[in-house]
């Protein structure tokens, strides 16, 4: 039998995982939102594994919310970043500093 | 029931290795395919999990369109990736124990002390005629009636957010136009008869 | 009218569905194709295949070394080197002609006075070395000899038009 | 004999159901095989006819053996790796075209009974698998590390994404009008002869989706991702060999899974077309379903044959606009009109 912990630990661990992608790739905004894709996953991975044991499809209601707003944050970010790419040459976070005092 | 776990296990080791290939490979493009092989193994998860219809959705909706939407973009944009890695391995290490740190403490909390077979017991199955698609449906359409439409009108403001976004009209190009071309009478519309002074020798 | 009519052509595909009866049509249609190998295209007596040098009935080779038609050859594949046989007559004592270069435009055939260069009905050759591509005297007079009762029946039902 | 049904039976039940999944799926996909390579055969031939010529005729009978010597050609010729490319995603991407074309098939009900895995949400899991199979593309056009396969990639990509939305509606209509997403449920909605199946009340839902099949399998008069006189073959120009072969492949599974999937949706799977009829109905009880599944499939195969020996190749942005601008707001449309009658049960078809 699969616990409901193995789901949690597993969505700990991937969630870590994105947080340390976000740390040290933090110059590819690509990379960045790839990042984001990769802890939504892991919270989607707990709602799905609460709605099962609980018996309750809010969870899955909800992951199904975060679908959307994921899919549609990332087409926006990705038209934002070909936006940027266009005016700027380049990805790098650190050159965006227009705005920088 | 060995054999659930034994897939459940296979499905979360391709998770976590495709997931930390995410976040170390050098190429953005590859990054891309080892994030589509995340979500294929965590829609093998939910199907385990029995949530069928989010399994199929992850895939239809990631997979097959926002993943592409990614792969579009990193192979259109010309990329130098050396500029972009500097300082990955100055901050490898400090990455390496924040994970582990952040790991270790949230499996404190989630670990099998609290949430155990003992604490939370496994469900039974669904019998075989549940349709799983059936039920989130119906109570995505009574329940959940407004955030579901204001979901809609989300993805209607992304859809146009990213057309305006990138639409451009170039001015610098030079094309024909096929029905100024089609329009052309026999006459004058053809010929230009240019009356010139020869030249002289 | 003419709107609506275009419209309601556009709207229910009706001129691509034109477009599938025609080719619907030829799916049925008896087939030209020639089987190749076993059946032949009828071959004009025009024809301007590989070259051949002919003889006159007695065995004496026509060609008299004029070189009109290394002259007259726009791709420049004839060679032609003569010197005068023991005999004092004309005679060449090379004939080349590179099939690489040439054309088949037939100006040599055109040019010739006495009949000797022409261009046979033969279409299926190949070379298989290097070096092949160049018809030498032999091989040009050899062709000729084969082909000879042709060539001279399609000189003759060309004789009027020439 | 008796040793092997002992030795059966010793098997362990998991092993036993796994091993008869397995010889399942081989009895479905050696048919499928051998059918794409005969497609292969008959593309030639009809189109052949079509444009007044025989076709391949030399070897074998009338030329029955020429997919085999393609096979053996293509079998024996070396695979050329480009330079700089990426050796293990230039050898996938074929693999991963070809796997969902066959994967598909798995939901896909060949008679009343006659199914490997009867799911409940056998859509969408096809329209799950159609949307991977763009990734073959993408990948082989990008590791071939070539300028043509890339923009043929390119191309191809955003018209397959772009179909998909159009293709994915028009069965959004179809699973409205079913009321169900499972394949046999859907058939099952369709029961009563040749007018009570779907084409009729989603005629333009049915257009839709034949076209976007067409363009989806990258067919031509929509196959710009390969146009031959702009970009060489597009995305698979590289490719050479078994990896071409199994390209190949996948384009023509793809084609009979979309022909079949049409006969499904839109034209009653195993349904008879005289089913109820007065006299032909009961004329023609005794045909086994499987035999009108095949009848319709083969139509639709035949069909895309037929349009590619008919139309010259689209101009690229003009099949842009047609998916973007044309077939997504029909289909939209249809889907409203297709929900009014089924939720006021217009007689004939949702009552």
């Amino acid at each position: 039998m699969i616990a409901l912990s193995d789901y949690l630990i597993l969505g700990a661990i991937l969630f870590a995982i994105s947080v340390a992608g976000i740390f040290i790739n933090r110059k590819n905004v690509i990379v960045l939102l790839m990042c984001v894709e990769l802890m939504l996953l892991a919270v989607n991975i707990n709602f799905v594994a609460f709605s099962h044991f609980l018996q309750d499809t809010a969870g899955q209601v909800f992951v199904f919310f975060i679908l959307t707003v994921a899919a549609a944050e990332a087409a926006i970010g990705l038209a934002i970043l070909v936006v940027l790419f266009r005016s700027k040459r380049s990805i790098n976070v650190e050159d965006m500093d227009a705005l920088k005092g | 029931m060995t054999l659930e776990k034994l897939i459940f296990y296979v499905l979360a080791a391709v998770v976590l290795a495709a997931a930390v290939m995410v976040v170390t490979r050098r190429n953005p493009v590859h990054s891309a395919l080892f994030l589509i092989l995340a979500f294929f193994a965590s829609s093998g998860i939910w199907l385990l999990a029995e949530a069928e219809f989010l399994a199929i959705v992850l895939v239809l909706v990631y997979v097959g369109a926002v993943m592409v939407l990614f792969l579009f973009v990193l192979m259109m944009l010309d990329i130098d990736i050396a500029v972009l890695r500097a300082g990955f391995i100055k901050l490898l290490p400090l990455g390496i124990v924040m994970a582990i740190a952040m790991a270790a403490e949230l499996i404190l909390i989630v670990g099998p002390d609290n949430f155990g077979l003992e604490k939370y017991a496994a469900p039974a199955r669904h019998a075989a005629d549940y349709s799983n698609t059936e039920e989130l449906g119906s109570v995505l359409y009574t329940v959940y009636m407004y955030p579901f439409e204001i979901a809609a009108v989300i993805l209607l403001v992304a859809i146009i957010a990213a057309i305006g976004l990138t639409m451009r009209r170039r001015t610098d190009t030079k094309f024909i136009d096929p029905s100024k071309q089609v329009v052309i009478k026999k006459g004058d519309d053809r010929i230009r008869m240019v009356s010139m002074d020869a030249e002289k020798g | 009218m003419n709107v609506f009519k275009n419209y309601f052509k556009s709207l229910f595909l009706l001129e691509l569905f034109r477009g599938l009866s025609v080719t619907g049509r030829y799916l049925f249609r008896k087939k030209f194709t020639i089987m190749y190998p076993e059946e032949k295209a009828p071959v004009s007596p025009r024809f301007r295949g590989l070259h051949a040098l002919r003889r006159y009935p007695n065995g004496e080779e026509r060609c008299i070394a004029c070189k009109l038609c290394e002259a007259t050859c726009p791709a420049l594949a004839i060679t032609i080197e003569a010197e005068p046989r023991e005999d004092g007559s004309r005679r060449t004592t090379r004939y080349d002609i590179d099939l690489f270069k040439c054309i088949y435009c037939g100006y040599c055939q055109e040019a010739c006075p006495v009949d000797a260069i022409v261009e046979t009905r033969i279409y299926e050759y190949h070379f298989e070395n290097r070096g092949e591509n160049i018809m030498t005297k032999e091989k040009l007079l050899a062709v000729g000899d084969k082909c000879e009762a042709q060539l001279a029946a399609d000189i003759e039902a060309q004789a009027k038009v020439r | 004999m008796e040793f092997l049904i002992s030795l059966w039976e010793a098997l362990p039940y998991e092993l036993q159901y796994l091993i008869w999944t397995m010889i399942k799926i081989v009895a479905i996909v050696l048919p499928m095989m051998l059918l794409v390579a005969y497609y292969t055969y008959a593309e030639r031939k009809i189109i052949g006819y079509m444009q007044v010529r025989v076709g391949p005729n030399r070897v074998g009978p009338k030329g029955w053996l020429q997919p085999i010597a393609d096979a053996l050609k293509l079998m024996f010729k070396e695979i050329i790796i480009p330079a700089n490319a990426n050796k293990l995603l230039f050898l996938m991407a074929p693999a991963i075209t070809l796997g969902p074309a066959l994967a598909a098939w798995a939901v896909f009900p060949f008679d009343e009974k006659l199914v490997l895995a009867d799911i409940n949400a056998g859509l969408l899991y096809i329209l799950a698998l159609t949307s991977v199979g763009v990734y073959g593309v993408i990948i082989g056009g990008w590791a071939s590390n070539s300028k043509y396969a890339f923009l043929g990639t390119m191309r191809s990509a955003a018209q397959i994404v772009a179909y998909e939305i159009a293709m994915g509606f028009a069965l959004v209509g179809v699973l409205v009008a079913a009321g169900s997403l499972n394949l046999g449920e859907i058939i099952r909605a369709q029961e009563g002869g040749l007018f009570s199946w779907f084409w009729l009340p989603l005629l333009p839902l049915f257009a839709v989706y034949v076209i976007s099949g067409v363009a989806e399998t990258n067919r031509a008069p929509f196959d710009v991702a390969e146009g031959e006189s702009e970009i060489v073959a597009g995305f698979h120009v590289e490719y050479s060999g078994m990896a071409f072969a199994v390209y190949f492949l996948a384009e023509y599974a793809n084609m009979i899974l979309i022909s079949a999937l049409t006969a499904v949706m839109f034209f009653g799977g195993w349904l008879s077309p005289f089913q109820g009829w007065p006299v032909l109905g009961p004329l023609f009880d005794w045909v086994p379903g499987f035999f009108w599944l095949v009848i319709k499939t083969g139509f639709f195969m035949f069909l895309f044959l037929w349009l590619r020996a008919t139309f010259p190749r689209y101009r690229y942005d003009q099949i842009m606009r047609l998916g973007w601008k044309v077939f997504i707001p029909i289909t939209i449309v249809w889907i409203a009109v297709v929900g009014l009658a089924v939720v006021y049960q217009v007689p004939w078809w949702f009552d």
